[in-house]
């Protein structure tokens, strides 16, 4: 169900361009926002119960009379996000207001975009791009702009080293998240996400799905420092270093409140699903079943999309509640100095794989 | 160079090691759970009989709570407040050990002594109280207490008391005695200097 | 070493700093403060004091008619000994040396003393109030102090109050 | 804070901030990320605690102790009855003085639980944290089983302690321990060999020796740079020389002697000789009364008293003056928090911001003790 065909079947009731490629997108973005909404409310829920029990705490729970947050606490994040709706949206007084008012909304708007190419099943995308992979990391550096804005505007010495924090961190990770994903790229010998999924069809040594992560030691490793890069461009622990708490008390986020706020956390999940969505497709099999030949239809490609989606933010939560926080220079140094020199050795070694084995 | 993989290599094992012991908490959590559901379930409050004998020292830190009709009116308690958080003003009684019914005012306390003291007024303020039970110790009769545990018997244990305006947490104990009474009594006594 | 043997230790270099006094304890030491500075040097880097840790310095006031002091307590983790020095100020103008920087602990403690005491400390390099505000007006800690009423016009409780209760 | 040079810029860190544990505000001068020099400001939590014992009487100076070091309140109260049974001359009963050892090492077992947790905090590791509270609110349990107080005791009296233990107390205390000593481990491998944790801590915030004794730097913080100091060991009060344990000192485990981790290191170090110490003790209190030598009117004879007391966070000094009457003339506290907070300046000069905040965690600070 991408644009295009939306495209198509308008103009089978005649032609009308510009209208038809509006309804279009309108059509495709709206429950584009209802994922990007629905995603955050349950990773949101996700999160406090999986830090909950973690920490040997049981979480939101409401309990006795009256409805306080719904049973197992499962309507805490809906009467979260009516009080963020609600709540004065404060603007500080020598703050550069039209610029901290845009901010959030840029951000917003490079989860969006990137979110547009996500595969959610074999028919379920909104745009296929031929260049679909390259997109998602192109648009995924928008935010860049609307954090360094939002540092900046607000006028706050922590918002601005948190914007500066957030800016050096998410430029240097894009290079070895980039050079990971040119791994999955030259198997597949393509940009497109389809093609690449399409490509991890069948099966491998035998028994394994042939995802690109179970192909050659290469891609294997690659996962990984792809993954680790994209934690670490979505600021999360042990990356988190932007919006360090304990030091920064929030970081960028410091001056901003209620719906605004809202909007940045909302951003937050929603990059943390197209990261991981491109994870899924490049490495493990998109909406491929894990069992090659089976279950391999129809919904049953969003249902094992989403399961492995889930699987790594669950991870990334896993992470956030386990690690400490990096400091500034150790963050550079692992991207550097580890993640960078690991990757270009991969792309050599695929290279010599692909070579000798095809 | 060997260092630099030996790095990341303890690098990856501390950081699993770490996620173990979370997932293994993670997956325990009903056995490990400690939180409480607080309005509904509740730390169970020690209760306990104390090592030595004297029975009626209390060991919880809760509510003052006074027995006004054992009050002799020593004035022991105010005198050991370190921030002056009890006030007690006494009149003296035209007779030892008499009862004084038309104020309610019983001459002998349960321990039988004879009071000399008509207490007119006895206020705790609990928002200056600073939970040391410095009070209840020099009490002759015992009828400054901390309410709950051991003195469940006498008053029943209240933890949760809270007030929606800060005078409300100024507790009266004494009977009201109106300006007549106070009048048809001797002059007031001023009170001792600490 | 016993107070003994820092007491001739001292006198021997410093001849007639010590004023005998009665009523000290047996660990106490009286000092005339005009060369503390350099019996504080002295004590820390002679070989046979090295009195290497400053444990604490605590203003006393003694009341109206008494002088102001601070007292030194001195440790020496090398020998471990100790000794508590006493030096008296002059009630109107209390000062005297700051050994601030031989035992830089003593930066706090005397900011701590002047803010409390008003005992000026010289030569140290930033004596401010380090407790009250800045602006504070009197010194807490004397017998005689007055607390100040209004402060930017927020009433100032009294440490006791009278008969106030109500 | 000096000339303001054109790339430079003062971050006011505090009086509140998720790390500056209570209301301290640093004033601090960076180079981008790079700390040029910090200016600590105290006094937000003063609440004259000096004055206030001169206008109450002995006994009524206890409550106020608790206040001080609210994380090791039978701690302060310790320091406070011993400088005062010394300025007496009270011998009090051994089991009085078991106990009191019994629960000064429970409050310090629960005050570096706090300190550690919180440290793990500071580097961002959340759950740690909650391991530790969890087993702290354990220790906070006995404590209110024994006096029904959790934080703020008021236990330890001139002469005795208020309450005599339950009698059921050292099974729930020894049941403690065995839960207790395993949990140690797990939190070694969840944090402490972190290999994050390390990084951050390791090699920062070096205090040398010479420096540390210096400012005063006393208890864990000191013995982290290698002084083999610990007043229970060295000048032993109550009944600590009858207990064998080892004073833990740093070693460098993983960068150098008396950086951020040795800090930690010995906090951790320590809570396990508390356990021997613990261990020890429980197997062996004497009975007896626990009232028998409080003394009817606490009236000190003329003359001042300085001792000094090992509390979790160093040596807590109580400089009692008494004039003969019951009301204390002078009561100073030596606070240990004050010193080891004098010395971040000159120690975190040159490290980033966050290894500001990690320093200031590894000094683990109480501000009610700071300001009193």
């Amino acid at each position: 169900m991408t644009v295009d065909t939306l495209i198509n079947w308008f103009a089978t009731f005649g032609d009308f361009p510009v209208l038809s490629f509006i309804l279009a997108v309108v059509i495709s973005g709206i429950p584009l926002f209802l994922v990007m909404a629905l995603n955050a409310m349950i990773a949101v829920y996700v999160e406090r119960k999986v830090s909950a029990f973690m920490m040997d705490r049981i979480g939101p729970m409401g309990q006795g009379p009256g409805l306080h947050a719904g049973k197992w606490g499962l309507l805490q994040t809906a009467a979260d996000a009516i009080k963020l709706l609600v709540k004065e949206d404060t603007v500080p007084e020598s703050s550069d207001k039209f610029l901290f008012k845009m901010a959030p909304f840029i951000i917003f708007i490079g989860a969006f975009l990137g979110l547009a190419a996500v595969p959610f099943s074999s028919t379920l995308q909104v745009v296929d791009f031929n260049v679909g992979v390259f997109y998602i990391i192109a648009v995924g550096s928008i935010s860049i702009i609307g954090i360094v804005m939002a540092g900046w505007a607000s006028n706050n010495k922590w918002s601005l080293y948190g914007a500066m924090r957030s800016a050096a961190q998410i430029i240097s990770y894009e290079i070895p998240a980039g050079l990971s994903i040119i791994v999955p790229i030259m198997m597949a010998g393509t940009l497109n996400i389809q093609e690449l999924i399409q490509y991890q069809n069948g099966t491998v040594w035998g028994f394994l799905p042939n995802w690109i992560i179970f192909n050659n030691p290469f891609s294997f490793i690659a996962f990984f420092t792809f993954f680790i890069s994209a934690i670490a461009e979505t600021n999360r622990t042990p990356f988190d270093i932007p919006e360090a708490e304990s030091e920064l008390v929030a970081g960028w986020m410091t001056e901003y409140s209620g719906f605004r706020w809202a909007v940045f956390f909302l951003s937050e999940y929603a990059n943390m699903l197209v990261v991981s969505g491109l994870a899924v497709a490049g490495f493990l099999g998109g909406w491929q079943s894990p069992i090659p030949g089976l279950f391999n239809t129809g919904a049953w490609g969003l249902f094992w999309f989403m399961g492995k989606v889930s699987l790594l933010i669950f991870v990334m939560m896993w992470f956030r509640w386990t690690f400490p926080r990096l400091r500034v220079d150790q963050l550079m140094h692992v991207c550097w100095k580890v993640l960078i020199p690991i990757t270009m050795f991969n792309i050599f070694g695929v290279g010599i794989w692909k070579l000798i084995f095809g | 160079m060997s260092r630099y993989f030996l790095n990341i290599y303890e690098t990856l094992s501390t950081l699993l090691t770490g996620m173990r012991i979370t997932w293994t908490h993670m997956i325990n959590i009903k056995r490990d759970n400690v939180t409480l559901q607080y309005p509904e379930e509740r730390w169970p409050r020690p209760e306990r009989n104390i090592g030595f004998e004297h029975e009626n020292y209390n060991i919880i830190r809760s509510r003052l709570h006074v027995d006004i009709d054992d009050c002799i009116g020593c004035l022991k308690c105010e005198r050991a407040c370190p921030v002056d958080c009890i006030k007690i003003d006494t009149i003296k009684a035209p007779v030892r050990g008499e009862d004084i019914p038309n104020m309610k005012h019983t001459g002998e306390t349960t321990n039988g002594t004879k009071k000399a003291m008509v207490v007119s007024r006895f206020t705790i303020d609990m928002s200056e109280c600073c939970y040391c039970n410095l009070c209840a110790y020099p009490c002759p009769e015992e009828c400054i207490f901390m309410v709950g545990g051991p003195n469940s018997s006498k008053h029943p244990i209240d933890y949760e008391f809270s007030e929606f305006d800060r005078t409300d947490l100024i507790y009266q104990f004494a009977k009201k005695l109106n300006s007549e009474q106070k009048d048809s009594l001797q002059t007031p006594i001023p009170e001792a200097k600490a | 070493m016993t107070l003994v043997e820092i007491k001739s230790a001292i006198n021997s270099q410093f001849p007639g700093v010590i004023i005998d006094n009665e009523e000290l304890g047996d660990h106490q030491l009286e000092l005339n403060g005009d060369k503390w500075l350099d019996i504080a040097t002295f004590m820390k880097e002679d070989p046979i004091l090295s009195f290497d840790q400053l444990e604490c310095i605590t203003g006393y006031d003694g009341g109206e008619e008494a002088a102001l002091q601070t007292r030194y307590n001195f440790h020496s983790m090398e020998h471990r000994h100790k000794i508590e020095i006493i030096i008296s100020h002059d009630r109107e103008e209390p000062r005297v040396a700051s050994i601030e920087k031989l035992w830089r602990i003593g930066d706090w403690f005397e900011r701590e003393t002047y803010d409390m005491f008003g005992i000026i400390y010289e030569g140290h390099r930033d004596l401010r109030r380090i407790l009250c505000p800045d602006d504070w007006e009197g010194w807490p800690l004397r017998k005689n102090y007055k607390g100040q009423e209004l402060y930017h016009g927020i009433v100032v409780p009294k440490i006791k109050e009278e008969d106030g209760w109500e | 804070m000096g000339v303001v040079k054109g790339d430079q810029m003062i971050l006011n860190i505090g009086p509140q901030h998720p790390s500056t544990h209570g209301v301290l505000r640093l004033e601090v001068m960076t180079d981008g990320e790079i700390v040029s020099q910090i200016r600590p400001h105290i006094g937000y939590l003063h609440r004259c605690f000096e004055k206030h014992s001169e206008n109450v009487t002995y006994e009524q100076v206890i409550p106020f102790t608790d206040r001080c070091d609210y994380l090791a309140s039978m701690n302060s109260n310790f320091g406070y009855v011993v400088a005062m049974e010394e300025l007496m001359e009270i011998k009090v009963p051994e089991r009085v003085d078991y106990i009191r050892v019994v629960m000064g090492e429970l409050n310090r077992i629960a005050s570096h639980l706090l300190a550690l947790g919180v440290y793990g905090l500071d580097i961002g590791a959340f759950t740690p944290f909650l391991y530790m509270l969890r087993d702290r609110e354990r220790i906070l349990d006995m404590f209110e089983y024994t006096c029904g107080a959790r934080l703020l005791y008021n236990y330890m009296w001139v002469g005795g302690v208020s309450h005599d233990l339950p009698k059921d107390f050292e099974k729930i205390c020894i049941d403690f321990l065995d839960y207790f000593e395993p949990q140690i481990k797990e939190y070694n491998n969840l944090l402490s060999f972190n290999k994050i944790f390390v990084e951050r801590t390791a090699d920062v915030g070096v205090i040398p020796a010479d420096v540390a004794v210096s400012y005063g730097v006393t208890g864990p913080n000191l013995r982290a740079s290698g002084v083999k100091w610990d007043v229970r060991k060295d000048e032993p009060y109550s009944v600590y020389d009858k207990f064998e344990f080892d004073v833990p000192t740093g070693t460098g485990k993983f960068g150098t002697l008396g950086d951020c981790y040795d800090r930690y290191w010995v906090r951790m170090l320590e809570i396990k000789e508390s356990i021997r110490i613990l261990r020890q003790a429980l197997g062996s209190i004497p009975s007896g009364d626990v009232h028998q030598s409080i003394p009817k009117k606490i009236r000190p004879p003329k003359g001042s008293i300085y001792r000094r007391t090992e509390s979790p966070r160093g040596d807590l000094g109580y400089y009692i003056v008494s004039d003969g009457t019951p009301v204390p003339f002078r009561v100073k506290m030596r606070s240990p928090a004050f010193t080891a907070l004098s010395c971040l300046d000159e120690v975190s000069r040159g490290w980033m911001i966050s290894d500001v905040i990690a320093i200031l965690g590894s000094l683990d600070i109480v501000l009610g003790e700071i300001d009193r």
